[in-house]
Parts: C-alpha cells; sequence; structure tokens
C-alpha cells in the first residue's frame, strides 16, 4: 500500500509535467492536441543525443552526480533538449496549427494534431531505431527503506520527484508574480479579453508552446531515465496526459498537477483489487466518477 | 485483371463498412456536436453481440446460441443501442472534451473486457467459428465476397438515406440547434439531453451495425479487432471528408481508407528493397502526411457541411 | 396555444407571473433578496437596476435556468418553481436573452422553424411515419415563420446564417423566435442594448403591437426614457433588492430610484 | 443541388491514383533472368517485428543464392501489418489478387493471422505459413477442415513449451513461482498451461501478472507480484515490455532467479536488461536440430547480422520461409494447393535429412528432382508437421551468454511426450 502510494506519486509527478503543457495550449488554443506527448519521446532524445556528444567532448562530464545515475553531461543535455523541444513545438505550431487555427474548426486541429503525432513518433524510430534503450543502462538498485509496509525507493526517484518540485514551485512563481506569467494566465482565461487589452497573442502562444515544450521535455527525461526511452513512449503515455489534464480541468495548471497525482495513484492502486489485465481501464474508469461529480474536472470552469 | 476486381471488392467491402460507422458518428458530432471518443466500444458490441448470439456454442463459455443470421445480426445492433443508452446518461451532462475521455474509456474498458474476459468473450484469442449466412449456398468464394460487398452497398445506402432523410426533417433541425446552442434550444421548449440521448443511441446503433457486418465479413473477432486505433481512423475519416456532410463522410471514409493501405502499396512498389524493411515506418509517416495535408487544403474538409433551410413543407415542393 | 381567446376574457388585473420571496446566493454574495412581484396579464412591466443588481439572475431564476435557494414562482396560477427552461417556455413564458443566442450556422428561417412548439417531426422515427402530418405542420409554420419575419422585418435575410445578422437583427431574431409558439408572456432582457435608434424604435412598435394583442411584457432595460414612456409599471432592484414598484410617474419622484441610480454612467434620466 | 467538384482536393486525388501507380513494374537487378513473387505480411513498425522481417528476407536470400526456386529468384513482396488486422488482411489481400502470390508467410498475431487465413488465403486458394501465431483456434480451424491444408504454422505448440518451463522450474528446485504473461493470446494461453502444469508439480504460483501492451509503467504489477515474495519468476513476455518489467522487478529487489518463454531470448532483451543482471536466467525453446549444420546455420547467420539469431520468432520465420521455398521446388506447379501438397514430402521424418545451408538446399533440389522426399532440419529442429499444420518439436533448455546464448539442455519429443504424460495424470 505504502509502495503503491508511492509508486503513484512518482508516476503522477511526471504526468503532470506532462499535462501542464497539454492543458495550457488545450485551453489557450482550444484543441486537443495528440502530439504533445511526442514532445515528451522528442525531449527525451534530444537528451540522449546531447548526452553522447558532451559525453565524447568532456571526459569531466561523464562523471556521476552525487547519489544518481545521472551523469553532468546528461544533466546538461537536458537543458539543450528543454529549449530544442520548445523550439521544435513552436516550429510545428507554425507550419500546422497556425495555418489551421485561422480557418478550421478545433477538431481539424485535434486530427493535424494526430497527423503530426504519426510522422514525429515514426521520424524518431527510423532515426533511433524501434528498440528501447536507456540513459544507463545499469540497473540502479532501490533502497528499503521500510520492509513492512514494503517500501523501496530509489535516490533517482526521489531526485525525479524534487525535480518536479522544484519546477513547478518555479512555474508558480513565474506564473504569479511576473508580467509574462500574467500574460499566460491572462490569455488562458479569456483569449479574446486579454487581446483587446493589448496582450500580444501570437507571441502568447509561441510561449506557451515552448513553455510547453520544455517542460514535456523534463518530463520525458524523468519518464526515460525511471524507465527507458521508446520511440511508441509518447504514444504510451498520451492518454494518461489526456486524463491528467481533463480530470483536473482544463486550462487549470493546478488542476493538470493533481490529475497527474490522481491518475498515477488510480493506476498504482487499482491493482490491489482488480487483476492487472484489466490495467489500462482503471485510470480512465476513475476518470469517468471524477467527471460523473465535476462534469468540468476538478478545477475547470464550464465554457 | 480478375484480381484486380477481386482487390477491390475486399478494398471497398471494408472501406464502405467502415464508412458506415462514419456516418454513425457523423449522426453523432456532425449534426448533434456529441464528441464520442469511444467509436470502437460500440462498434464491438455490434461485432461481439452478433458473433456470441448467432455462433456456435463454445465449451465453458458464453453465448453460442447458433441464432439466425438477422437476428443475431439485429441483437448486435441492439447491444450497442443498449450500451449507448447506459453510457449516454450516465455522460450526458459532459461536454466537449470531457465527453470525448469519458467515452474513451468507456471504449478501454469494453477492450479489456473483451481480452480478459474468456467466459465470455473468448478472451485475447477472440471468437471465431461464425457460419457466414448464406456461404455453402454460394459456394463460389469470389462470387461470394461479391455478394456480399452488394450486401454492404445496400446496407450503406440505407443509412445513408435514412440519415438524410432524418437530417433533412425537423428532428435534423433540432439536433443542428442542440449543435449549435444547446442553451437556446432549451430556451425555445427543447430538451437537449433527450435529444442528446437520442441522437447517441441511433449513432451507435449504426455503428453496432458496421461491427455487426465486419464481423460477419471476417467470421471472426479479437481484441485487436477493437483496438483505440480504429476509433481515430473513423473519426479523422469524418473530418477529412466533412463533418455535417453524410457525402463527405463517405468520401472521407475512401479517402482516408484508401491513403492508409495505398501508402503501403505505393512502398512495395517504389521503395528500393534495401527500404522494404523501413517501409512499416515510412508508411505511418506517409500516413500523417496526407492527414496533416488533406486538412491544410481543406481545412473543412473534402466536402463541408453546406447552409440549407430544412425544407419539409408541402408549398416547398421544388428544393434548392 | 389558445391563449388569445382566453386574454381577451381576462382582466387586466390578474396577474400572470408571481413570485414570492424569491432568494438566491452564490457563495457570499447575494443575487436576490427575498424579491416578491406580480405581473399583470397584458400589461408592460419595466425592470430596472444598476449592472449587478440582480435583473437577469431574476430572469435565469423564473426560467429555472438557476434553481432559487428559497421562493416560490407562479405563471398562469401554476407553480412553476424546480421546472427546467424548456418546460417553462412550453408553459407560455418564454424570455431572450441580453447577449443574442441565435443558433449561428442555421439560417434565420430555420431558426424560426425550430421553435415552432410541439413538432410532430422532433421524434426520429416520425418521418417515416407520419410524413404528411410533418408535412401539413411545416406547412403552417412555415407560413407562420413568414409573417413573423416581415412583422420583424427579417424577411430579407431569411435565407441568410443567423451569424451574419448585425447585432441588431439579431435582437429582432430572439423576439421573432419567441413569437413562433405564441406566448402569454415574453421576458426580454435588453432588446435595446447596442442596437441602433430606427431598430430600436421599430422594437418599441412591435411590442406594443404584440401586447395588445394580448402578451405580457417583462422588460430589463438601461434606457430610462424607453422605459419611462413605454411600461405601465416599473420595478427597480439594487443589491437583490427591490427598491421600487410603481408607475412611470411615481418612479420619476422616487428619491430613493433616484439616489440609487445617481453617478450610475450611461442612464439617461 | 449544387455540383460537387471531386477534382478540386488535392489529397483525394492523390489517394486515388496510388492504386494506378503501384502497377508500374519495379525494376530490380537479379541474378537469374525470372521471378517468382512470394508475399508477406508481417508487423515491420513494431520493434519484435522488423527483424523477423529481416530474418525472413536472410532466408529468401539465402535461397536464391543457392539456386532459387525451379531456377528463378524468389522475390518476397513485403507488407506491414501494422498489428491492425483490417491492414494486416487488406495487405494479404493485395499481394494475393494484384501480386498473384501463391504463398503467403504472415502474420504475427494470430488476431491478424486468423482473418487473413479465413478471408483472404483459404477463399483463395493460397498457402500461408506463419512463423509465430499461436493460438488454439488454427487447431479447431484446421480440425473443422476449413484451411483445405493451406495452413501451417512453425510456431510449436504452446503445449509442449509450457510443460518444458514447468520442468525448468522443477529441476531448478524452485518451490514458488510468480509468473507475468504478456496479456495477449500467446501469454493468456502459456501463463494459464504453466501455472495448472507447476500446481501440478506441487510447486507454488504464488500470483500470475497480466502484463498489458504499451503501458509508460509496470511497477504497479511489479510491486503487486514482489509482495507475494515468490523464489522465481516466470516471465512470457516480449522484450520490449520484458526489459522494463525486468528491470523493475530487479531494480526493487526481486530474485534474479527467473525462467523465461523463448520470445526473451533475444539480444535486445539481454542488451536492454542487462546481461550481469540475467546469470541465473533458464529459457525454453524449440530445439535446433542435432545435427553439426546447425553449427553452419548459426554461422550464416552471425556472418550477415553479427548476432545469434536470437529473438521472437527468428528460427520460426527462418524455417517457415525455408520449408515453403522447398515445398515451391517440389510442386509440379505453383498453386498454393499444389505447394501445400508438397510440405509434407520435404518434412518427412523418413525422408533424407538435409541441412539449410547452400550445400543441403542444392543436395534438396536433386533430391526432390529425382522424387526423393527429404527430412528438412531448420533451426527449430527437425519440423514435422501434423494434419492440422501444427508442429511438435523438441525442446531445449539455455541460458544467455556474454555474447549470445548457449543451450543447456535438451529434451527430445519423446521425452517431453512422456513428461506431459505425467502431468496430465
Amino acid at each position: 500500500m505504502l509502495q503503491s502510494l508511492f509508486d503513484g506519486i512518482l508516476v503522477g509527478s511526471v504526468l503532470a509535467l506532462g499535462a501542464i503543457g497539454l492543458t495550457l495550449i488545450m485551453h489557450i488554443l482550444r484543441f486537443a492536441n495528440f502530439s504533445h506527448a511526442e514532445l515528451l519521446s522528442l525531449g527525451a532524445y534530444f537528451a540522449l543525443t546531447f548526452d553522447a556528444v558532451f559525453g565524447a567532448v568532456s571526459n569531466v562530464l561523464v562523471q556521476k552526480l552525487p547519489w544518481l545515475s545521472v551523469t553532468w553531461s546528461l544533466a546538461c543535455a537536458v537543458l539543450i533538449a528543454m529549449a530544442l523541444t520548445g523550439a521544435t513545438a513552436a516550429i510545428i505550431d507554425l507550419l500546422v496549427f497556425r495555418r489551421l487555427r485561422r480557418l478550421a474548426g478545433p477538431l481539424t486541429m485535434v486530427f493535424a494534431s494526430f497527423g503530426v503525432s504519426l510522422i514525429v513518433r515514426n521520424v524518431i524510430g527510423l532515426v533511433y531505431g524501434l528498440r528501447s534503450t536507456h540513459y544507463n543502462n545499469d540497473i540502479v538498485f532501490a533502497m528499503m527503506i521500510s520492509a513492512d509496509p514494503l517500501l523501496l525507493v530509489k535516490a533517482d526517484q526521489i531526485f525525479i520527484m524534487c525535480l518536479a518540485l522544484v519546477i513547478m514551485v518555479a512555474l508558480h512563481l513565474v506564473l504569479t508574480r511576473t508580467s509574462i506569467g500574467y500574460t499566460l494566465l491572462a490569455v488562458s482565461e479569456n483569449p479574446t479579453l486579454a487581446q483587446v487589452n493589448g496582450i500580444n497573442l501570437g507571441a502568447t502562444v509561441r510561449l506557451a508552446w515552448m513553455l510547453g515544450g520544455g517542460l514535456a521535455a523534463i518530463a520525458g527525461f524523468c519518464y526515460a531515465l525511471n524507465n527507458q526511452l521508446s520511440p511508441v513512449m509518447g504514444r504510451d503515455l498520451v492518454l494518461s496526459l489526456f486524463a491528467a489534464a481533463i480530470v483536473g480541468g482544463i486550462g487549470s495548471i493546478y488542476g493538470a498537477v493533481l490529475g497527474g497525482l490522481i491518475v498515477g495513484l488510480a493506476s498504482s492502486l487499482a491493482l490491489i483489487i482488480i487483476p492487472a489485465g484489466y490495467k489500462p481501464a482503471i485510470p480512465f474508469l476513475i476518470i469517468l466518477a471524477t467527471l460523473y461529480v465535476r462534469p468540468n474536472g476538478l478545477f475547470g470552469q464550464s465554457r | 485483371m480478375i484480381g484486380l476486381i477481386s482487390y477491390l471488392t475486399f478494398f471497398f467491402t471494408i472501406a464502405l463498412i467502415l464508412a458506415i460507422a462514419v456516418l454513425g458518428l457523423n449522426l453523432q458530432w456532425g449534426f448533434t456536436g456529441l464528441f464520442n471518443g469511444g467509436v470502437v466500444a460500440f462498434f464491438a458490441a455490434g461485432a461481439y453481440g452478433l458473433i456470441m448470439l448467432g455462433g456456435p456454442a463454445r465449451a465453458n463459455e458464453f453465448g453460442g446460441f447458433d441464432l439466425p443470421y438477422l437476428i443475431a445480426l439485429a441483437g448486435g445492433v441492439l447491444l450497442s443501442g443498449v450500451l449507448a443508452l447506459v453510457v449516454g446518461l450516465a455522460t450526458t451532462r459532459l461536454r466537449h472534451d470531457y465527453l470525448a475521455i469519458a467515452t474513451f474509456g468507456v471504449a478501454i474498458a469494453i477492450e479489456s473486457v473483451a481480452r480478459n474476459a474468456e467466459y465470455l468473450t473468448g478472451g485475447a484469442k477472440g471468437l471465431r467459428g461464425f457460419e457466414r449466412p448464406l456461404e455453402a449456398w454460394v459456394g463460389q468464394p469470389q462470387l461470394y465476397s461479391f455478394l456480399f460487398l452488394c450486401v454492404v452497398i445496400v446496407c450503406l445506402v440505407g443509412v445513408y438515406i435514412a440519415l438524410e432523410k432524418l437530417v433533412d426533417s425537423p428532428f435534423g433541425r433540432l439536433l443542428r440547434a442542440v449543435r449549435e446552442n444547446e442553451r437556446a434550444a432549451q430556451s425555445l421548449g427543447k430538451s437537449p439531453a433527450h435529444i442528446r440521448l437520442t441522437a447517441f443511441v441511433i449513432g451507435a446503433m449504426i455503428m453496432g451495425l458496421s461491427g455487426g457486418l465486419y464481423a460477419t465479413f471476417y467470421a471472426f473477432i479479437s481484441p485487436q479487432d477493437i483496438a483505440p486505433i480504429l476509433t481515430f481512423q473513423i473519426w479523422a475519416m469524418l473530418i477529412v471528408g466533412g463533418s455535417g456532410n453524410n457525402r463527405g463522410a463517405i468520401l472521407g471514409t475512401l479517402v482516408v481508407w484508401g491513403g492508409w493501405v495505398g501508402s503501403g502499396w505505393a512502398l512495395t512498389a517504389f521503395a528500393p528493397a534495401s527500404m522494404q524493411l523501413y517501409a512499416g515506418s515510412i508508411q505511418y509517416i506517409l500516413i500523417g502526411c496526407i492527414i496533416v495535408f488533406t486538412l491544410l487544403a481543406r481545412p473543412r474538409g473534402l466536402l463541408p457541411e453546406r447552409l440549407t433551410t430544412t425544407q419539409y413543407a408541402e408549398s416547398s415542393v421544388e428544393k434548392r | 396555444m389558445q391563449n388569445s381567446e382566453r386574454v381577451g376574457t381576462q382582466s387586466t388585473a390578474e396577474s400572470v407571473l408571481s413570485i414570492r420571496g424569491l432568494t438566491k446566493r452564490f457563495d457570499a454574495l447575494v443575487a436576490l433578496d427575498d424579491v416578491s412581484l406580480t405581473v399583470g396579464r397584458g400589461s408592460i412591466t419595466g425592470l430596472i437596476g444598476p449592472n449587478g443588481a440582480g435583473k437577469s439572475t431574476l430572469f435565469n431564476t423564473v426560467v429555472g435556468d438557476v434553481k432559487p435557494d428559497l421562493g416560490s414562482i407562479e405563471f398562469n396560477g401554476k407553480p412553476i418553481q424546480g421546472y427546467t427552461p424548456d418546460k417553462v417556455f412550453r408553459c407560455g413564458l418564454a424570455r431572450t436573452f441580453q447577449i443574442p443566442q441565435p443558433f449561428p450556422e442555421m439560417t434565420v428561417l430555420d431558426n424560426l422553424m425550430l421553435s415552432a412548439p410541439s413538432q410532430l417531426g422532433e421524434k426520429f422515427w416520425a418521418p417515416w411515419f407520419l410524413q404528411r402530418k410533418i408535412q401539413r405542420q411545416e406547412s403552417i409554420h412555415l407560413q407562420q415563420a413568414h409573417e413573423i419575419l416581415e412583422f420583424t422585418t427579417l424577411d430579407k435575410v431569411a435565407h441568410l446564417a443567423a451569424a451574419h445578422l448585425s447585432g441588431g437583427q439579431q435582437k429582432l431574431l430572439e423576439l421573432a423566435r419567441v413569437l413562433m409558439s405564441k406566448p402569454d408572456m415574453i421576458m426580454l432582457d435588453e432588446p435595446a442594448a447596442g442596437v441602433n435608434p430606427s431598430l430600436t424604435q421599430l422594437l418599441i412598435e412591435k411590442i406594443h403591437q404584440l401586447n395588445r394583442s394580448g402578451i405580457t411584457f417583462l422588460i430589463i432595460e438601461h434606457n430610462m426614457d424607453l422605459v419611462m414612456k413605454h411600461c405601465d409599471r416599473i420595478v427597480a432592484l439594487a443589491n437583490g433588492r427591490i427598491i421600487f414598484d410603481g408607475t412611470a410617474v411615481d418612479a420619476q419622484a422616487s428619491e430613493e430610484l433616484l439616489d440609487s441610480y445617481l453617478g450610475q454612467p450611461g442612464v439617461g434620466i | 443541388m449544387r455540383k460537387v467538384n471531386l477534382l478540386s482536393p488535392r489529397a483525394a486525388l492523390l489517394s486515388l491514383l496510388l492504386p494506378a501507380i503501384w502497377i508500374s513494374p519495379t525494376s530490380t537487378v537479379l541474378a537469374a533472368d525470372c521471378e517468382t513473387k512470394i508475399g508477406a505480411v508481417l508487423p515491420t513498425s513494431v520493434d519484435w517485428g522488423r527483424p523477423i522481417a529481416e530474418t525472413a528476407q536472410f532466408a529468401v536470400d539465402l535461397f536464391n543464392e543457392s539456386g532459387g526456386v525451379k531456377g528463378c529468384d524468389i522475390d518476397m513482396v513485403l507488407r506491414d501489418s501494422q498489428v491492425d488486422p483490417k491492414i494486416g488482411v487488406d495487405a494479404a489481400k493485395a499481394l494475393v489478387d494484384l501480386d498473384k502470390v501463391p504463398l503467403l508467410l504472415g502474420a504475427v498475431s494470430s488476431g491478424v493471422s486468423m482473418p487473413i487465413l479465413t478471408s483472404v488465403t483459404v477463399p483463395s486458394g493460397v498457402m500461408q505459413m506463419s512463423c509465430c501465431s499461436s493460438s488454439t483456434g488454427f487447431t479447431d480451424v484446421a480440425a473443422e477442415g476449413k484451411t483445405n491444408g493451406l495452413w501451417f504454422r512453425t510456431f510449436a505448440t504452446t503445449r509442449n513449451q509450457a510443460a518444458v518451463a514447468a520442468k525448468l522450474v522443477q529441476d531448478k528446485g524452485y518451490k514458488s513461482v510468480g509468473i507475468f504473461y504478456k496479456n495477449d493470446d500467446w501469454g493468456q494461453d502459456i501463463g494459464k498451461l504453466v501455472k495448472a502444469d507447476l500446481e501440478k508439480l506441487g510447486i507454488t504460483v504464488t500470483t500470475s501478472v497480466a502484463i498489458n501492451d504499451a503501458q509508460p509503467s509496470y511497477r504497479a504489477e511489479v510491486t503487486e507480484a514482489l509482495k507475494t515474495k515468490p523464489e522465481a519468476v516466470y516471465m512470457a513476455l516480449y522484450p520490449a515490455e520484458g526489459i522494463s518489467v525486468t528491470r523493475e522487478w530487479v531494480s526493487l529487489g526481486g530474485t534474479q532467479k527467473m525462467v523465461v518463454a523463448n520470445s526473451l531470448k533475444s539480444d535486445e532483451y539481454r542488451d536492454g536488461v542487462g546481461f550481469q543482471y540475467l546469470s541465473d536466467v533458464i529459457g525454453h525453446d524449440s530445439a535446433p536440430p542435432r545435427t553439426d549444420s546447425a553449427d553452419s546455420f548459426t554461422a550464416m547467420y552471425k556472418e550477415k547480422f553479427d548476432s545469434e539469431p536470437n529473438g521472437p520468432g527468428l528460427p520460426n520465420i527462418f524455417d517457415a520461409v525455408m520449408i515453403s521455398l522447398l515445398a515451391m521446388e517440389a510442386a509440379p506447379e505453383l498453386t498454393g494447393a499444389a505447394i501445400a501438397a508438397q510440405v509434407g514430402k520435404v518434412t518427412d521424418p523418413s525422408g533424407t535429412p538435409v541441412n539449410a545451408d547452400a550445400a543441403g538446399l542444392k543436395e534438396a533440389r536433386a533430391l526432390l528432382a529425382d522424387g526423393k522426399s527429404l527430412s528438412y532440419q531448420g533451426a527449430t529442429g527437425a519440423v514435422v508437421f501434423d494434419a492440422n499444420g501444427d508442429v511438435s518439436a523438441p525442446a531445449v533448455a539455455w541460458t544467455f551468454t556474454e555474447d549470445g546464448t548457449a543451450e543447456a539442455a535438451y529434451y527430445p519429443l519423446a521425452d517431453v511426450d512422456t513428461f506431459i504424460a505425467t502431468l496430465s495424470k
């Protein structure tokens, strides 16, 4: 039980990072972006690539961070991956979604994003191969914190949770204390009104993509660190991400965090009651229950 | 030449079976604005319902009542309808993305049951042993395929005509009103919840019919047939074709399905032998490009919805 | 609806809508505070008050969009609290919206045709079994719709999508739509806001015409000139409470009413 | 009514043109002056599917180098099944009707192979041979006489493999076992059989956990199994989820005593998990032949791919290709029925043993020309098909080594059958 709780929170914090970007875009641009999860894969693979580059450049960088399986080169690579993924997200918007926004309904964008995700996923598969890989092939053994109730924890996992927490706090500060944050919140509250008040919608949308992409890259990295890299990791994660965003209430950043935790906990705790074969259905049944009580998600407003 | 005809018979059989499901979705989304993310659940209910009712008995398992084909098919369609009624009653308050994820969850749950509840659905190995109607009587497989295509065409045309009649009637006007502005419709004495539920159930039963025909054609159904990808394929067909337009829905099905499998042909024909192993990934990229570029070129679909006034009065004999 | 005959035989003194002790809170905000109000049959009643006074909430509560915490509502002598908006409409009490709510991608004519009450064709099975009956009913509705379109001067745009109408035309469409059902009473939410003067004039004329044919009006309006000139009776709301209820002449004399309006921009007294 | 301009949507036009373009001939330079097409429907866009396709192509190349079929090169037209029955069946139909292949290899998943069999190959009289479809449904279809003898699979029946798995557990002396099985038809089947067999042997099965495809994390499943504290685990998984589950399992301190199914006999799995954690692993598989030529096959494979032929379905697809092509060579005419009729002749236990290498294939051609029957000795053993197109093969136990796998024990068919008989008592 304790172990399941811990696992749930761990998976949940990764999902939350990914869901924040998704919920922002879903709210500002009013469409469900199926290609968002592919940004997680992209971020993870960018980090893998630059890890190799940095590792080749300098011997100092291949040293591991204390306690962790993460090397300095990987840590630097993640920063670059964030920037690159953010830029890629903005470029995809420029090429595809921006044109459709002017001409079409939200559903057209949803299916364009579905097409984009097919393209991105399979390009990754062509470039990096279909097999799964790891940043570090050594298995990091978990430390037993407690035998009964059982609780096994890895240093990497603590690191992931702390990282997620730090990023969320930073995001909270940015959103509440800076003009950039104010702009983002204003636009996500009401795009038309924000524009009337002199906010440059185009720039804000770009900012939202970069922010969402950067967070997706970190989420992808955290997921890959704890599990593995694979070209289909985006596909495997996309439904959980949507579930998190929707349970939390579309547009609510804090909702996305809570939604991520709920979905993570749900899939982790569900197996206590239900056979593992039914696992894929569990998060959705919990979502159904949540929506039955709150039709617009936990923090969502009706549009 | 015979090969080409035989293949095209097959291609159109599958495409048109899917087109029926796309028409069902068009009633739900195109006309009523219901974001059904669980198309495959109702497709599955029709398919499994048919084989469970019409198939032979299986040892230690439920189902296999060996009922006459048409009764089994109707039973499958009815099962979809009942499922839609239950799901609709539970989710009728939800809107947009929330409805989509809820119905998607239902589809995943149905797939999970199909995969795990061996007693009921045969589990992951699927259900088989269903006798296709009149197959033995026709004898010749090619002729049978052709006749089956004719039956599918009849079903499609029947559904198409029925839906056109429906959406051209005051009922269709009511559906569009609920799609356009639910609050206004309610303020004008209409009951949106009831209308949404009606459209949801009818659309789901049409999807069930599609699933039933699909299971008839393969005489087999397994959880692999009801993977979430089918929901996406059917949606992509509707959006590419043009939602709110039944002819667009059918055209969209042919284009998306044609592109989906056509990209596979193109690759075996053109890609160098050394690339064949990567053809699978490249095919997916091509499929993605077809969807994206079609939508960029025709954002409202190939045949967008047209603005019409419902003309049902006696005096207006001549249509525009 | 056979209300036209009924109205003729009944005196105007009788109340058509009667609200008692209506209270609605949104968290800390008291939107309606023990509001009691009766609207006489055949009258034109103006409902005034500053922004946020609770006027629209009153409308929404009466038609069942918003659930009241306390209070009762009677329409034509029948309690209607707890009814959903569609049921209230079917009782003969229609409302329009402050921000027009058209069916944007439907033609103006279809906006009207939709609004006809008790349509046989709205059953999904009906087109197969009752085609002739539906056609006959549609013909009647079509004629009626054309008459109303002409009456509201929307006949020129009958085949345009409602989204393409001007703001003023959309206000007229709101009124035209509810007329299809021949309601006993219409509640208009700021019918003249954002409408150019000549259209406003037309609108007022139409309201008077309809009133003469027996329809009761309850109108939310900010334009005091209009209210004073055309309403038999004026009710003023402030902070969810009724602060004035009387004739236009009394209203001009009421200090309290004037006080509550002092400094209210855009209010022309 | 408005006229609809059908020509304006560019993409519609494009997709309508696609069928037309495909007819244009391919220009491949070939050694022989003629070529014969065969079809293959395999999931090349899936991680474990691509190596299977690679191996199929390798087997075809090998056969062509040794002289092809009736002096003609074999051109294997490969289509992706996307693990989607609709797509796979369409691809099969196109291969049969448009490319006119008399022989179809595939598919991998039973859910795809089955509709191909019932709605494409049998109605068209095309022979179908699958490397890896394991569903017992095929045996039923064949027993009902609905395959017209056109269906074969080189995947040894799950029954034997499950029994060997139980035997391995017993021989290792494990007292309690937790089971992870892939939640598909094969996994459900073998998971259930192994559980039953173990319980018959008096070994406790602490838990039996279904592992679904494509889940973001298997932590919860692993944790559930961990709580039951089994002495060893049995895994019937594919490499993708196998790697994920094993790494979670090991990192959480789960036992490294593992018995694994043949699907995990792959470099991907060994490299993905890391060899250092797999030293206590023993696996089961159908056995390669007890002849010297087995080594030459492995050597050929190694030369080509720089790795051993390990991975789910790799030896099976190799044999499927070889047996099919030998049957084609033996067939008087290239129709599905004629080829299928010769399968028994090239896998005749009383025939002359031939190996699947260049010399063996040359010898096979000569023997077939003389009207003699062969006993094909392939990568999964001396394959023999029964009347339902199923094979029973001897079994082998194997372990991982630094750079591949090593055989640990060999169980002749008779031994396996005896063991199964003791289980069913």
